[in-house]
């Protein structure tokens, strides 16, 4: 069992709590943590199958999808972060009925 | 992805290609930076720039055939390659015309500000993330790696989530956090579909992954990693959860563009991939899968549709369900007469494209001239809005694939491939999908025919009007001009007959 | 490329523009939507006449587009289309005169003008495809283009209607749409050229029975064929121009017509006859005359009589279509526009009825005779021609028929033909008696002007029905219908 | 074209003259000229007759039509425009000042025109339209008065005539397919084309309705009394005599035989003739006496039109004794029926009433085939034909001349019972017509010489032939006084309602009314079905519901990664 092999299978273990994390939960911010998760797990997996040049070298290409793996996995959560603090805001602004009657409208 | 500025010599004389991608991801931080002074003018010289570079590219390949072009001059498998053929030009131009209408609509429902969206100031949100919407779609139908796609997918579906947040109610924005969820999960699978390609196959470029076959044995899980992320980025059928909140609560443009294009961006990479990059790697069954998911979506998305209590929820849940036809071109693609299935699947998504547009449109409209958009109170409505709902006659004619619709046309196409390749299963699905597509697109026109009540309308501005009449001749008049849509289509058509699949046995 | 090119188009157009441009014309432009209708009603008359010259000198104009990939939208004008289109056009200038008048006050006319002259376009297209794929293309736009006519009035009922009426006009359509797929498929480009296509491909005949009858039966709901007809009583609430309209010439003609086409164009009447398929549409047709007409005895108001009147008669040119023979084809080709002269009098005069003294049931009509003296002049003159008594045209179709039958040996036909005379006779006469010999039990509102009703009323059931009695009284007379039938049976038959 | 335009225009005139005067009647304003005019529409048929100008083709009316007379058409025109002559004045007069009289004279004439026409058709399509024309044309004049009586005499008629039509019209077909032409007078059913017997029967059947063979002959006992009396002459004197011509111009007479349809057919025949005097003599209403009268004497001729079938040998020698029958019976009938319209309005004067008597009991003498009279002559002719068929129809038909007789004597002594109250005198102008056919039928005694197509025959005065021909009568007088001695009153006698035989048959089915019941045109699926349906239907939008948790997506994402890698997998 090679190392890469172990980094590869870490990865996937790391993928499948992300995603059951992010089916069970049903707290927002507990999604937004699960799909970092699967995103770690995925970038793990990408890396170790960067292990393979020939000479020894570690091939830069994934490492590079991984980067912007990892920036575009940033700017969503940003995004999602800013949607759970708006509904946040929200949900205190119209603690009264409103909020329901939004939710049965929306139906 | 910084873009360096230097032009290399380029085969073609000017790279239109550059510029359909590029223009309007400049355009879009300039407009954000504009904000509400002088907003109008650079949007219109924009969008009218992205649609001119489009057809100067279509005229391009029209002419000269497929055109190339390495972005910084490096070649695969690092650097990264715009690829534009008859398929590609022909979701760009889809994407430029229905783009080009509804941004004119958009440009309206905003302005007028009220339920809409909250800040009066939606305009000035709208349209950066419209251009960012775009270029990401642009990029998409033009890039030509795996891993390109990926990052304009993410570009697409960031810039989508916002435009459905603009809509600044407290379900919107919820709807728009489980889209955005839904979709990062599904990037997250295709990256890690991505990676495993990279592992084998050692290159990420569509082409060399074309001529790579026959691929090493782990393609296969690969290959259906990457469509399970697409099918959810796609909403097909069990994963369309997130879809009918998301464009049912988004302001109507909005919801225009999301159902039209961006569900449309990432079937056509699952296309690329299922008859470009990987072709006859999945067996039949497996396109027998897809086809079944089809005929479920078809089916759950029409009984869902009858029975929407909401016009824009009855419209959302029928985008479920055409999608369902786009699926069902998989099995027919190996069998004889392929090449014509194939056209016909982008014929269709290019006429649903159009539809569900003007559909959305004209919901809307009826929306802000009633104050609500249940159907059953619509009674005596529909005789005071004459436009709108004949746009919604005209657009539903589209959806029923009555003639003269390009619909019409391309189900005419499928139905004959499915008939020549044994299948006559699929044709029996696509006729019960129109018979259930005239059940819910009468269930809204009947209320037209109601005798005028005296409930008091708000004016719709004459532009949405005519945005949404527009778009649904359109859709209409594709089935008459099909013919130049298939010579285009077959500049760099994937030779479907080598696909290698072994078609129904 | 001479000009006689562009003549099938500009006939269809002749309709269809004018049918735009009323859209977009505001409601109250009554002046400009008129002269508009009776500008595209005349000009297409015009055009028909003009080719109708064309097709007697032998010289069939046509007008190709491009469609899919080796098919083509083909507008082609033989003697068989222009028999149906000419009916059209005749009728259809007619019936727009008479529902200027009929829908005076009523509101969003607009619309139904619009939908009309769109009506009428997809109808004359029916008549004029070339192939099988511009059959189907027209055919669905005639349903779409139908249901806001049906639905206009907008009440409970004519929704309700509208709804039973898409029930079966859409799955017609898809069946009809299925057939001509899988013909496509198995034979490739299907013309209408007496069946050589499909003698040339010479498949077994297994699929081709089964590709007929799916085509029949979506044809057959239009054609309101017994299983498929319930559609049509129910459509009665629809305003009574579109009811003559829909009845007599566009919807349950072009159902018709699309069966003479299946059976002569795309199969031939030998290979129809090989297959075996003739045989069993005849005694489904035979069976649609007697069910229509017992269920007519059966009705009390007068425009669901008339439209059950309608299921029997249209059958009979199926029934026509089916017999092997010289006769039985000119007597199914002729009932065609015998059929429309006839019913389309009837509906005129009952809307006359319905819409000058609101009297919708028949035992209401004591003593109309009086009251409405022209009225039901035209109406009596229909009915004994919906009843084949000489010298109305209703006879020349049945004589006809029967000698087609006995040239096939088929005297059960005769037999049909007594029974159906026997039943419309039980469900004519005693409206004619109770109109002439009967006084009224209420007194009706004493007539305002001079005529009984609106001249535009009254006009064209007497055109219609004066059509009808020359039809019949002067049919071996050149210009009538039936040598225009002869002339389509000697080139079907040569 | 012009040449054949002015032969046509002659027999165009005929027919359309009256039809036109009609339409006049029909428009208020032309009223008052038309009415003027209708009595002498029948004056072009009767040039026609006389002139009869050269067969003419109209390539353009109906199905190519032709107008043809040959020496039968000749003479039935002959007869029959007289009549219809005679009748129209009558009408003037008998209908002068009655509200409705311009309806009755626009179906009277309507009716004419369709007569007149189908004797002078020369091909079977103009036969039958003008056949049909007539037929209903009638109907407005039978129920003219509009009582229940006439109606339900209306609704009897036009049922049998739309029967009969509809047979005509098959056998018709039939005939014309067989002979592969139109053509009427003058084909020749050659050996291999002569129509089958369901062909042969068809056409009988049709034409005995209009003829009033029995059993179809209900509808005239019903018919007489309510139709206005002119109405009735013509209707007994002309119009059944279409059948009759029918039968003439169709069947294969003389070519070839059909023995079971002889039979048959002569079977009614006597049937007719005797049991029509039987039911004749016991009414009390003149007019259905009459009626009961053209049933035995049509019953006479069905016997000849029989033995024609029977024999096609004897057809040439019964065609002009058959045509002569008829001629006398029409002038007979007619001016007995014009008669008892008189009857009923005697008028004071002694010398009227005489007149009135002779002019009754002259005519009767004809029926009953009394010596010297046109019946005599008419009554040799037939029997000098019929023996070579069989020797007893000769005796039979003497037979049948008691029965007339009888006839006649009831109906001379109800119409004079009828004329006992009224004060009121008959116009001038209803005696010239009565008087006119009353000639008419004195000139036919005397014998018809160069007529074509009737029999070269002159009162003979041998005493074996008067005593054939008398003692009928004498037999008859005796019986029918015999009779009044037996039953003096009037009420005992025993009764039978007219149309007998229909109001046996009709009886049971009286309270048949036609399902008229609302149809409900399509049954609505039965409530159990529904039920189940709408509740499965609503349970869909919740399962929905569960659909869109994302517990549930995440399930449907596992499974298909599985089934994806597994299937592609392999």
């Amino acid at each position: 069992m090679t190392l890469t092999l172990w980094y590869a299978l870490t990865g996937v273990a790391l993928l499948v709590v992300g995603v059951y994390g992010l089916v069970s939960r049903v707290h927002v911010l507990r999604q937004i943590m699960a799909v970092n998760i699967v995103g770690a797990g995925v970038f793990l997996v990408l890396v170790a199958g960067a292990h393979r040049r020939p000479s020894g070298a570690i091939d830069p290409v994934p490492h590079a999808m991984v980067l912007t793996g990892i920036v575009v996995a940033v700017s969503a959560t940003a995004v999602a972060l800013a949607f759970a603090r708006r509904l946040r805001a929200d949900a205190d602004e119209r603690t009264d009925g409103a909020a329901r009657e939004d939710e049965a409208r929306a139906g | 992805m910084a873009r360096r500025e230097r032009t290399r010599p380029v085969p073609a004389d000017a790279p239109w290609i550059v510029w359909t991608v590029v223009l309007p991801l400049l355009a879009a931080p300039v407009a954000f930076v504009l904000g509400r002074r002088g907003l109008a003018p650079f949007a219109a010289a924009s969008s009218l720039g992205v649609a001119a570079s489009v057809a100067a590219l279509a005229w391009q390949v029209a002419a000269q055939g497929v055109q190339r072009h390495r972005l910084g001059g490096w070649g695969a498998p690092l650097g990264i390659e715009l690829h534009a053929d008859g398929l590609s030009v022909l979701m760009l131009v889809m994407t430029a015309v229905t783009g080009v209408v509804v941004s004119l609509h958009a440009h309206g429902t905003f302005g007028l500000g009220g339920h809409e969206t909250r800040e009066p100031s939606g305009r000035a949100r709208f349209w950066p993330l419209w251009l960012f919407l775009w270029g990401g779609l642009n990029a998409v139908f033009l890039s030509a790696d795996l891993f390109n796609l990926f990052v304009s997918l993410e570009l697409v579906t960031l810039s989508a989530v916002a435009l459905v947040a603009l809509a600044a109610t407290r379900v919107a924005v919820a709807a728009a956090l489980q889209y955005l969820l839904a979709a990062m999960l599904g990037s997250l699978l295709y990256l890690l579909g991505v990676a495993l390609v990279y592992a084998t196959e050692g290159t990420l470029s569509l082409d060399e992954l074309a001529r790579g076959a026959p691929h090493a044995s782990v393609a296969p899980p690969a290959l259906a990693l990457l469509t399970i992320g697409l099918a959810l980025k796609t909403a097909l059928f069990p994963l369309h959860f997130w879809l009918p909140p998301a464009h049912a609560n988004a302001p109507t443009p909005v919801s225009a563009l999301l159902s039209g294009l961006v569900v449309k961006a990432s079937f056509y990479v699952l296309w690329r991939l299922w008859f470009q990059a990987f072709p006859g790697v999945a067996p039949f069954e497996a396109s027998m899968l897809l086809a079944v998911l089809g005929t479920g979506a078809i089916v759950w998305g029409s009984v869902q549709a009858l029975q929407a209590t909401r016009l824009k929820s009855l419209v959302a849940y029928s985008t479920v369900a055409q999608l369902g036809y786009l699926f069902l071109v998989f099995p027919l693609v190996g069998g004889p007469g392929g090449l014509a299935a194939w056209q016909a699947c982008a014929v269709f998504a290019v006429s649903h494209a159009f539809a569900k547009a003007a559909f959305f449109m004209a919901a809307g409209n009826i929306r802000l001239a009633a104050g609500h958009d249940r159907i059953a109170d619509l009674d005596g409505i529909g005789a005071r809005l004459p436009r709108s709902f004949f746009a919604v006659g005209l657009a539903s004619v589209a959806l029923m694939g009555l003639p003269p619709s390009g619909t019409f046309v391309a189900k005419w196409m499928m139905m004959r491939a499915a008939l020549e390749s044994g299948q006559a299963w699929l044709m029996v699905v696509m006729l019960l999908g129109g018979l259930f597509s005239a059940g819910y697109c009468f269930r809204v026109l009947a209320r037209a025919f109601t005798p005028p009540t005296d409930t008091p309308l708000q004016p719709v501005p004459g532009s949405l009007d005519a945005a949404a009449l527009a778009l649904a001749v359109i859709a209409l008049a594709t089935g008459l001009f099909v013919a130049p849509a298939l010579d285009l289509l077959a500049i760099g058509a994937p030779d479907v007959a080598g696909l290698g699949q072994d078609g129904p046995r | 490329m001479n000009w006689t090119y562009w003549l099938p188009l500009l006939v269809v157009l002749t309709s269809l523009v004018p049918g735009v441009i009323i859209f977009a014309l505001p409601e109250g432009r009554v002046v400009t939507r008129t002269v508009l209708n009776l500008t595209g009603a005349v000009l297409k008359i015009a055009l028909v006449w003009l080719m109708m010259r064309e097709v007697y000198a032998e010289r069939n104009p046509e007008f190709r587009m491009p469609l899919v990939q080796d098919v083509d939208l083909l507008l082609r004008a033989d003697a068989l289309a222009l028999l149906f289109v000419s009916l059209s056009a005749f009728l259809w200038l007619l019936t727009t005169i008479y529902a200027i008048a009929y829908l005076e006050r009523s509101p969003n006319r607009g619309r139904f003008f619009g939908f009309f002259s769109i009506c009428v376009s997809a109808t004359v297209g029916i008549g004029l495809a070339g192939n099988l794929l511009t059959f189907v293309f027209f055919y669905e736009l005639l349903t779409l283009s139908t249901y806001p006519l049906v639905v206009h009035r907008g009440t409970e009922a004519s929704l309700q209607a509208g709804r039973v009426y898409l029930r079966y006009t859409i799955a017609g359509g898809a069946l009809l749409l299925t057939g001509a797929v899988w013909l496509q498929a198995a034979v490739g480009p299907v013309l209408f050229d007496g069946g050589d296509t499909l003698a040339r491909a010479d498949l077994d005949a297994a699929p081709l029975v089964a590709i007929f009858v799916l085509l029949v039966a979506g044809l057959g709901v239009k054609a309101a064929l017994v299983p498929l007809h319930s559609w049509l009583p129910v459509a009665m609430v629809a305003p009574a121009p579109v009811s003559a309209l829909l009845h007599a010439v566009a919807v349950v003609k072009a159902g018709a017509f699309g069966i003479v086409r299946v059976v002569y164009d795309v199969y031939g009447i030998r290979l129809t006859d090989a297959i075996g398929v003739a045989g069993p549409l005849a005694v489904l047709a035979s069976i649609t005359i007697l069910y229509g007409s017992v269920q007519a005895l059966r009705q009390t108001d007068l425009k669901k009589r008339l439209a059950y009147s309608t299921v029997s008669q249209v059958s009979y040119i199926t029934l026509g279509v089916t017999i092997l023979g010289a006769s039985a084809t000119i007597g199914g080709i002729v009932h065609l526009v015998h059929q429309g002269l006839m019913k389309i009098t009837l509906f005129f005069c009952a809307g006359n009825i319905a819409e000058t003294l609101q009297v919708h049931r028949i035992d209401e009509l004591d003593g109309m005779g009086a009251r409405m003296p022209w009225t039901m002049a035209a109406f009596t003159i229909a009915a004994f021609g919906m009843m084949g008594v000489p010298p109305m045209a209703g006879f020349v179709t049945k004589w006809y028929l029967g000698l087609g039958a006995l040239e096939a040996s088929q005297p059960w036909v005769i037999g049909v033909l007594v029974g159906s005379t026997l039943l419309n006779a039980a469900y004519f006469l005693p409206i004619l008696h109770r109109a002439w010999f009967r006084r009224p039990v209420t007194p009706f509102p004493v007539r305002r002007g001079r005529l009984e009703t609106h001249w535009a009323l009254l006009m064209p059931p007497l055109v219609t029905a004066a059509a009808a009695l020359f039809a019949g009284l002067f049919a071996s007379a050149p210009p009538s219908p039936l040598e225009w039938a002869r002339l389509i049976a000697e080139r079907a038959y040569e | 074209m012009i040449s054949d335009a002015l032969t046509a225009l002659p027999w165009i005139a005929a027919v359309s003259w009256p039809m036109l005067v009609a339409m006049g009647l029909a428009s208020s304003r032309a009223r008052g000229v038309a009415l003027a005019l209708a009595p002498w529409a029948a004056l072009p048929a009767l040039v026609l007759a006389v002139a009869a100008p050269a067969p003419a083709d109209l390539p353009w009316l109906l199905l190519g039509a032709r107008f043809e007379l040959d020496d039968i058409g000749r003479v039935f025109l002959m007869f029959t425009a007289t009549l219809w002559l005679s009748a129209g004045v009558y009408a003037r007069q008998y209908l002068d000042g009655a509200p409705a009289a311009h309806r009755f004279f626009a179906f009277f004439l309507v009716a004419m025109a369709g007569n007149v026409g189908l004797i002078a058709a020369g091909d079977a399509v103009l036969f039958y339209t003008c056949f049909a024309l007539m037929s209903f044309a009638s109907y407005g004049v039978i129920v003219h008065t509009g009582d229940r009586e006439a109606l339900h005499a209306g609704r009897v008629y036009i049922t049998l005539v739309i029967v009969g039509e509809l047979l005509i019209f098959a056998g018709l077909l039939s005939w014309a397919g067989f002979t592969g032409g139109t053509r009427l007078i003058g084909w020749t059913a050659t050996a291999a084309q002569i129509p089958g017997p369901l062909v042969t029967g068809l056409l009988l059947v049709g034409f005995g309705i209009k003829a009033g063979a029995v059993p179809l002959h209900v509808w005239l006992p019903l018919a007489h009394p309510v139709a206005p009396t002119p109405a009735s002459a013509v209707l007994s004197g002309a119009m059944i005599k279409a059948g009759l011509l029918g039968w003439i111009r169709f069947l294969p007479l003389g070519e070839a035989a059909s023995p079971d349809l002889a039979f048959w057919c002569m079977a009614g025949g006597l049937g007719a003739a005797f049991g029509g005097a039987v039911a004749g003599v016991l009414q009390d209403n003149p007019k259905v006496t009459l009626a009961y009268s053209s049933i035995s004497q049509m019953g006479l001729m069905t016997v000849a039109i029989g033995a024609g079938l029977a024999a096609p040998e004897a057809w040439p020698l019964l065609l002009p004794a058959v045509v002569l029958y008829a001629t006398h019976h029409a002038l007979a009938k007619g001016a007995l029926f014009l008669g008892a319209g008189i009857a009923q309005h005697p008028g004071r004067s002694a010398g009227a009433r005489r007149a009135m008597t002779a002019g009754l009991v002259l005519p009767a003498l004809a029926i009953a085939g009394a010596p010297f009279t046109s019946g005599a002559l008419a009554k040799l002719a037939l029997k000098d034909a019929l023996p070579p068929v069989g020797g007893a129809l000769a005796l039979l038909l003497s037979i049948a001349a008691i029965g007339s007789t009888l006839l006649m004597v009831r109906f001379v002594s109800l119409a004079l019972a009828s004329g006992v109250g009224s004060r009121s005198g008959a116009r001038a102008g209803m005696w010239i017509p009565w008087a006119l056919l009353t000639t008419a039928g004195a000139v036919l005694a005397l014998g018809p010489r160069g007529i074509a197509g009737l029999p070269e025959m002159a009162p003979s005065l041998e005493p074996g032939v008067i005593w054939s021909l008398s003692w009928p009568v004498a037999a008859g007088l005796v019986l029918y006084w015999t009779a009044r001695r037996l039953w003096p009153r009037a009420r005992s006698e025993p009764r039978v309602p007219p149309g007998d035989v229909l109001w046996v048959a009709t009886r049971p089915f009286a309270t048949f009314r036609v399902p008229v019941a609302g149809a409900r045109t399509s049954p609505a699926l039965p409530g159990a079905v529904m039920e189940p349906l709408a509740r499965a239907w609503s349970e869909l939008t919740s399962l929905e519901k569960g659909l869109t948790r994302w517990y549930t997506t995440g399930l449907a994402l596992l499974l298909l990664l599985v089934a994806l890698t597994m299937v592609v997998g392999r």
